[in-house]
């Protein structure tokens, strides 16, 4: 294993604005280290996050989608947060019948004060997806697998 | 992908601060290679004039359509690079930033991972300014009235100010009077200055101020709306008492035959009557009626005070007004609390007599105070020794993690009382001593010089069990010096617990009121630490005074009036620049689902029966999108957060290198 | 004017969108009298190497229903369009995979395993499976390979139109045999034909709520359903939102049925199944996560729901292997 | 404090020292906020020991930064822990100070820095081979084994009480032995053998 | 009637059985059985700890396993010492990774395994928070009227975390004698350390800390002291009359387990909660 380069994730991330695109500014002001596997994306609230966009992600190579919202009360416009774990749930349900392991999409709370916290997060997400291996559905497959087999 | 667009990449060096982890140099390469790159360039300090200058002239020079900068966070300086790009002649949104520093720079240390991830957003920025649309900035008249929340001195200053400048202010005040914590105290440091000399003439002005609208028993309930036009919620409780029939004749007050009430405003230490006012310099001089302990209201009968109010000021039947006012802006002032020391019962606090809060001991030493501003024991001597113990709770990650940052300053000036008043030994118990403020290390100084003693370590405990024949009978503070490296056993008549400053316990709901954030301790959170310290997130929300981090009077002072200058700033501009990421519905896709109306939290999307599509109110839209994530045919559109914005940062993001 | 000349094949399909032709009754004539056929499996006898035989761009027009499931399939397919000027992708699992495409959600050789192993009806002691070449007396004959997904028509060949629907329905059929046969002027290629520009709601007369609040999901084989109030009100999924109009509402409206999909999404929809998880999963009523799941207990099989007709032409296309 | 003229140290072995401790030290739940420590004497005033300590559990955390590890372990200091968790609780902090001490003990033993509270070192060694021998302790046993390698005479001290214990039947002459024995030797070899503190 | 594994520890099999014999008998009473995990071993105590953490983990863990296989998600521990321990293990397995794993290996090696479902918790607790003041009084027959107590918890009920109690100034067991019929004395030593195994190690730091605790009772007015750990309850009776002789006054007070006390007000016989184990006169309190 040592030989072999280690397999680095590559994950999109959806970051409301108010909450934790600001939190993960605060991890940067406050020099708190973590993985550099996250590439973020801004958006207004996590209720802006389209189920589509984490499907394209899979569908562009992605091994994992973290979406990051503010805490259930805490929402900037009220309540796009509970949007947005009512879509992330049923989209989980909907993923693992695409075998797509649940574990590859997360939604956390993380607060504009919570840089600690968000980079805690984005390590140990990292690090799971780091686990389950690379998702690769961009990757060309033959359509015809084995010619032996009608 | 083939455009006839012409971008201009820019990277900037924010000193050493990108550059010493970003390969800047391949990253500007890099750039070069991606679609429609017409210009690449790196330098030290994009955000700078020069910085600036060189987009400008490569705008112009390169008939550039759309620009990139990697740097620093968006948060930080997307406003100055749009607003350079439109000096260019180019519209604002056709400019895109990549956040290099806050998201790479500063919290990776692997130079070739960090360059790596700086280029998928660079790419993601690029391939996402091909996508962006030409925008026209909302502007919205900004209505001229100010609400500022709480009414203690940050609250006071800011109003004052306000409306000195002619503006019209509502001060809502959920106590029945202003005044906050600074008219409990007797006097101030570092200069010993009366508090209610300096402040109650500041609370006579508000109460005569015609422009200022104060409200007391009042709450902010609802704040909706957007900068400049919030619409703001306010429950005034019924206090019993007409205030414009009430003249303050205190006759009321003297007949209540319910006279046993523990009062709020003495800590305990004093009893009121039902119908009251807190203190007798309270604004407005109004009193009110405490419903739960009002013999009336709890039997049916007496109602004294009404029959000796000849102004026939007492409403019995009086019932909770809700009024709306409509403002260009709010201040939140709603101050901070004390820990209770319960939480830490090694100080004995509530078990034993003569172990003082630090609020109690001003009352005690307040001239108009309890005791008539004598320091006594509970039996009614006074002390021959007192133990100041700094830092109760502060700077203690299982109580409040922070420096409550008054409390080494209140203790001293509690020593310097006590000597002045007993003559006692002083003993503080300290950890450091953080006289950080203009003349307060010189008062730390006036206090060695009297003679007070400084133990450096902090208080374990205070306890009654006596080792020592010379314990017997008094309270026993135990210590480490850590200075000799010895444990100490202090015996004393009374303890005074310097605790710690925290947030409101209803900071949470507050916040969730105004619609802004916290930072980890439970203050409320400011836009920037060093450059935003009054703003929030929001323009046209701003903090003042201790609700936002503990502080001292002149600070608090400070903020009040730099909060009002804010609101002022904002309310003169008359009209206020919105940010265009409202929603809209293309009518030649909308099917009329009416899925996005029930998802809308503002009910900013109505059914045009005529049409029979959805269409947006952009004045009510505050643009959080949550409605074209819902909208199942792309019919709906976030302004400058398109879905095919977002999908080609996706692309960007995850297209191999 | 010269007669068109026209083929008419069935890929991966169950013959429904060749029945479908035929539904536009009497007008059938109207048909035969400005076209020649030169492939037509259901209705005439023809022969691979007739139309082999046929010049470059000889056809007209070419109506190609099915997915494309096997070597075969896809063959055809590529012939068809060296023969065809103008292809055209004839109902849904054409344009978008189909019913058959739900087969995605399975990998070959579970599938292979069910059919040929495990079914009821089947008795195959020895396990045996269909090969792709094998010996018989009269020498080796060659059998289709099945591929390992179903696809549609367009991810084999260049398609020029799609008329979509399950099947299509048959006076948006005529409408568009209409066209070609008068020669009018085609829309770009690439353009969906025979149906609306707007989701299903557009023309679907129920009568919706402003206030979406789902507690649990119902299923329509257990629920009548109100016939005069929108589907989604009434807890039932019905996909009206995510899918093209043109269909007639013969379900929505005429049959007391919620959509099923069909028609394929509207334009500007990224993806059929997700955008129906954006827009019902909001509309749950549940706020925590453990109350959000239990509700969505009475949604046993959402993809298979979403992505009944469009499989193949969804963002992932199939599950993972 | 230990009064006398400060030794001079190895540099290296005195960087050793402190590295070896500090790296098990944050192995332990909230071990690395040893090093936030401010230096406020809490634990030294609530500590029931710290009277008879040369270095109070504040000063060893001082020792510590200086790198003077050496000499707290040189003395009884750590051995007087009662383990009553009492600093641990009020530690402002929060370093979990009881668990430190274990961990000093551990190095002092490790590193061959007898201490001179030996009794304590004794103790613990007595106690692990009764416990190892049957699965459980046997007050009578470890006691016994512990005197007769301490001080035989203290011992003595000790009759009237063990002879009250016993009219009461309340010592347990005979040793039980849990039936997993051979199991949990098996447990305890391979932590051994994993070379495991 | 509720269930909990119940882990009695080595020094309450016959140096302090009253203890462990009055909380069965107590808890039987109260309709909870404490159902002895069979064939457990050491906690790895306080002493063990000091020579190999690992070990102590391992000799805990197996413990833990025990119950868990026996289908206890509670265990339930009456001594101090053992409860920490046992405690202690249960988290550095839920937090720490590598410990988790080497013990894993170790339980292995004899053939268990522990899957982390068992929570531990004091016997203390236990009767006083999951039997409820309600179930408690409804046992008592013979109220300990006119009886001052002093509630002495010792330091490690509710250290370091203080889950079921304030781990400073915990007030549990005097809730438990007011439902008793007796009252406590304001005891502000109530969680102050007995010395422990110090009274053996360094025998006058031992003295100094257990006679404080003595003395406070005495000077407080207490007729007796209640305790809930065997090593505070054996320290306190055993020494207190050579620590008194060394003070120069008398420190002679009645030692006995809250169990002991509990039982006597279900009405027990003072043979049932084993009064005659005592070595100090507790004639006027278990009688």
């Amino acid at each position: 294993m040592e030989n072999q380069e280690r397999f680095e994730p590559r994950i999109v991330g959806f970051l409301c604005r108010w909450c934790t695109y600001t939190g993960a500014d605060l991890a940067g002001t406050s020099r708190i280290q973590y993985q550099p596997n996250v590439a973020a994306i801004r958006v207004m609230c996590s209720g802006r996050v389209d189920p589509s966009f984490v499907l394209q992600s899979f569908a562009e190579g992605a091994d994992g989608v973290f979406i990051g919202g503010c805490h259930p009360g805490d929402c900037h416009y009220s309540e796009g947060n509970y949007k947005a774990v009512r879509r992330y749930r049923l989209l989980l349900k909907m993923l693992a019948q695409f075998g797509i392991d649940e574990r590859r999409v997360r939604l956390e709370w993380v607060s504009a004060s919570e840089g600690e916290r968000y980079a805690e997060v984005i390590n140990e997400f990292t690090d799971s997806i780091r686990t389950l291996g690379p998702l690769e559905w961009n990757k060309e497959q033959p359509v015809v697998s084995e010619r032996s087999i009608a | 992908m083939s455009t006839n667009e012409r971008i201009g990449v820019y990277i900037c060096h924010c000193g050493s601060n990108i550059a010493q982890t970003v390969d800047c140099g391949a990253l500007t390469e890099y750039a070069k290679t991606l679609p429609g790159v017409v210009v690449a360039k790196e330098y030290k300090y994009m955000c700078s004039d020069p910085g600036q200058d060189l987009i400008k002239k490569d705008v112009a020079e390169n008939k550039l359509t759309r620009v990139v900068v990697s740097s620093c966070s968006p948060l930080m300086h997307e406003e100055t690079f749009r607003t350079a790009v439109e000096d260019a002649g180019l519209n604002r949104f056709l400019f895109q930033m990549s956040n290099i520093r806050e998201q790479v720079s500063w919290v990776h240390k692997d130079k070739v991972k960090a360059t790596e991830k700086a280029k998928k957003l660079l790419r993601a920025a690029a391939n996402r300014v091909l996508h962006q649309r030409p925008l026209e900035r909302r502007e919205v008249p900004v209505m001229p009235e100010v609400v500022v929340v709480g009414g203690g001195i940050a609250g006071i200053e800011a109003a004052l100010r306000l409306a000195d400048a002619g503006k019209k202010v509502h001060l809502v005040e959920k106590e029945p009077t202003i005044g906050g914590h600074m008219a409990r105290f007797d006097k101030t440091f570092p200069t010993l200055d009366c508090a209610a000399c300096i402040l109650t003439p500041k609370m006579v002005s508000v109460g005569q101020h015609p422009n200022i609208n104060l409200m007391v028993c009042s709450e902010v309930e609802e704040v909706s709306g957007y900068t400049g036009n919030f619409k703001v919620k306010v429950r005034k409780k019924a206090t019993c008492v007409d205030n414009e029939k009430c003249v303050g004749c205190g006759v009321c007050w003297e007949k209540c035959p319910a006279k046993k009430i523990s009062s709020e405003f003495e800590e305990g230490l004093a009893n009121r009557t039902a119908i009251y006012i807190p203190f007798p310099q309270a604004v407005p001089k109004r009193p009110v009626i405490d419903r739960d302990n009002c013999i009336y209201f709890k039997t049916g009968k007496c109602k004294v005070c009404e029959k000796f109010c000849d102004r026939k000021a007492i409403d019995f039947e009086q019932k909770d007004e809700v009024v709306e006012l409509t403002v260009g802006a709010v201040i939140a002032a709603t101050g901070f609390e004390t820990l209770d020391p319960r939480e830490l019962p090694r100080y004995g606090y509530g078990r034993f007599d003569n172990v003082l809060s630090p609020l109690e001991f001003e009352r005690m030493t307040n001239a108009s105070g309890p005791t008539a501003g004598k320091v006594l024991l509970k039996d009614g001597t006074a002390p021959k020794s007192v133990a100041i113990l700094h830092c109760i709770g502060s700077r203690d990650e299982k109580h409040l993690k922070h420096c409550s940052r008054v409390c080494c300053m209140y203790s001293l000036k509690f020593a310097h009382l006590v000597e002045e008043k007993t003559h006692a030994e002083i003993t503080n118990f300290y950890i450091d001593i953080r006289a950080f403020g203009k003349g307060y290390e010189e008062f730390y100084h006036r206090l060695l010089k009297e003679g007070v003693t400084f133990v450096r370590g902090k208080a374990a405990e205070v306890t009654d069990v006596v080792e020592a024949p010379e314990e017997q009978g008094k309270l026993v503070v135990v210590a480490e010096d850590t200075l000799l490296g010895k444990v100490r056993r202090v015996p004393v008549d009374m303890v005074v617990l310097s605790t710690g400053l925290r947030a409101r316990s209803d900071a949470g709901h507050m916040a969730h009121v105004l619609g802004i954030s916290r930072s980890a301790d439970g203050f409320f959170l400011e836009r920037h630490p060093k450059l935003g310290p009054v703003d929030t997130p929001t323009e046209g929300i701003y903090l003042a005074g201790a609700c936002q981090g503990p502080k001292d009077i002149p600070d608090s002072v400070a903020q009040g009036a730099a909060a009002a200058a804010c609101a002022l700033s904002l309310i003169v501009r008359g009209r206020v620049v919105l940010e265009p990421v409202t929603a809209e519905i293309d009518e030649k896709k909308c099917a009329g689902c009416k899925l996005c109306i029930a998802n809308c939290p503002y009910s900013a999307i109505e059914y045009d029966e005529g049409k029979k599509v959805s269409v947006v109110i952009e004045a009510l839209c505050k643009g959080c999108g949550t409605c074209v994530a819902t909208c199942p045919s792309g019919a709906a559109r976030q302004k400058n957060f398109e879905d095919a914005q977002i999908s080609s940062e996706i692309v960007g993001i995850l297209a191999s290198m | 004017m010269s007669k068109l000349n026209v083929a008419i094949y069935w890929g991966a399909a169950c013959g429904g969108c060749d029945v479908a032709i035929l539904d536009i009754h009497e007008k059938v004539l109207k048909v035969k009298e400005a076209c020649n056929f030169w492939l037509w499996p259901v209705a005439m006898d023809f022969k691979y190497k007739d139309v082999e035989a046929l010049a470059d761009g000889f056809l007209d027009l070419t109506l190609f229903s099915g997915a494309v499931r096997n070597t075969e399939n896809q063959h055809i397919a590529q012939l068809l369009r060296k023969k065809s000027k103008v292809l055209v992708a004839f109902g849904s699992c054409a344009h978008t995979g189909g019913i058959p495409a739900l087969a995605n959600f399975y990998r070959k050789e579970d599938i292979l395993k069910r059919v040929y192993e495990e079914s009821q009806s089947t008795d195959n002691p020895n396990k045996v499976r269909p090969q792709v070449s094998h010996k018989v007396p009269e020498g080796e004959i060659e059998i289709p390979a099945l591929f390992d997904w179903v696809k549609s028509l367009d991810q084999v060949v260049k398609v020029d139109y799609y008329v979509p629907g399950c099947p299509p329905n048959p006076e948006r059929i005529w409408e568009v045999l209409l066209a070609v046969v008068s020669g009018a002027k085609l829309p770009p290629p690439g353009a969906v034909l025979g149906a609306g520009d707007k989701a299903l709601c557009d023309t679907c007369e129920r009568k919706r709520s402003e206030e979406k609040s789902i507690k649990e999901f119902k299923r329509i084989a257990t629920t009548i359903p109100d016939p005069e109030l929108c589907f989604l009100d009434q807890g039932l999924i019905c996909m009206g939102p995510v899918t093209r109009s043109g269909c007639g509402n013969q379900c929505t409206v005429a049959s007391n049925m919620p959509c099923r999909g069909c028609y394929g999404q509207p334009e500007g929809t990224m993806d059929q199944g997700a955008k129906m998880v954006a827009a019902i999963g909001a509309a749950l009523e549940a706020k925590d996560p453990e109350a959000i799941d239990r509700a969505l207990d009475s949604l046993p099989d959402p993809a298979g729901y979403f992505y009944r007709f469009s499989m193949s032409t969804s963002l992932l296309e199939r599950r993972k292997e | 404090m230990k009064s006398g003229k400060p030794r001079r140290l190895d540099a290296e072995a005195t960087r050793s020292l402190r590295k070896e401790f500090l790296e098990h030290v944050k192995e332990l739940p909230d071990g690395e906020k040893v090093m936030e420590c401010i230096q406020c004497g809490t634990c030294s005033a609530t500590c029931p020991s710290a009277s008879r300590m040369d270095y109070s559990p504040r000063a060893i955390v001082a020792a510590l930064r200086a790198g003077d590890l050496e000499h707290v372990l040189e003395s009884d200091s750590v051995w007087l822990c009662a383990s009553c968790y009492g600093c641990t609780v009020r530690c402002p902090a929060g370093i979990p100070f009881t668990d430190m001490m274990y961990e000093l003990k551990r190095l002092a033993m490790a590193r061959g820095l007898l201490p001179r509270a030996r009794q304590a070192s004794v103790m613990a060694g007595t106690f692990a081979e009764t416990v190892n021998r049957l699965g459980r302790n046997n007050e009578v046993a470890l006691i016994r084994k512990y005197y007769l390698r301490t001080n035989p005479f203290a011992a003595m001290g000790q009759m009237g009480f063990a002879l009250r214990m016993m009219k009461r039947g309340r010592l347990e002459l005979s040793s039980h032995r849990i039936k997993g024995i051979e199991g949990l030797v098996k447990m305890l070899s391979t932590v051994e053998q994993e070379g495991a503190k | 009637m509720r269930r909990y594994g119940y882990f009695p520890g080595c020094s309450l099999m016959v140096t302090n059985r009253a203890y462990s014999i009055s909380a069965t008998r107590v808890a039987r009473e109260l309709g909870v059985e404490l159902a002895e995990v069979s064939d457990w071993n050491c906690c790895g105590a306080t002493a063990y700890l000091a020579l190999s953490e690992a070990k102590a983990f391992v000799m805990s863990a197996r413990n833990l396993a025990l119950a868990e296989a026996e289908g206890h998600d509670t265990l339930v521990a009456a001594c101090s010492g053992c409860y920490v321990v046992l405690r202690k293990t249960g988290k550095y397995l839920d937090e720490k990774p590598a410990v988790r794993s080497r013990v894993t290996k170790a339980l292995a090696a004899g053939d268990m395994t522990y899957n982390r479902t068992v929570k531990v918790r004091h016997l203390l607790d236990v009767l006083v928070n999951d039997c409820g003041e309600e179930g408690v009084r409804a046992r008592v027959k013979k109220p300990l009227e006119g009886l001052k107590v002093a509630a002495y918890y010792g330091c490690q009920v509710g250290r370091p975390f203080g889950e079921a109690d304030d781990p400073e100034f915990p007030v549990t067991m005097d809730r438990l004698m007011g439902w008793l019929g007796a009252t406590t004395v304001d005891f502000p030593v109530r969680a102050a350390c007995c010395g422990g195994l110090t009274m053996t190690t360094e025998p006058d730091l031992g003295m100094e800390m257990t006679g404080r605790i003595l003395r406070v009772a005495r000077e407080r007015g207490a007729d007796c002291i209640a305790t809930a750990c065997p090593l505070c309850q054996i320290n306190l009776e055993a020494y207190q009359d050579k620590i008194g002789r060394k003070l120069g006054t008398d420190l002679r007070m009645p030692v006995v387990y809250f169990t002991q006390l509990m039982g006597r007000a279900f009405g027990l016989s003072s043979q049932e909660v084993m009064a005659q184990d005592s070595l100090t006169d507790v004639s006027a309190v278990l009688a």
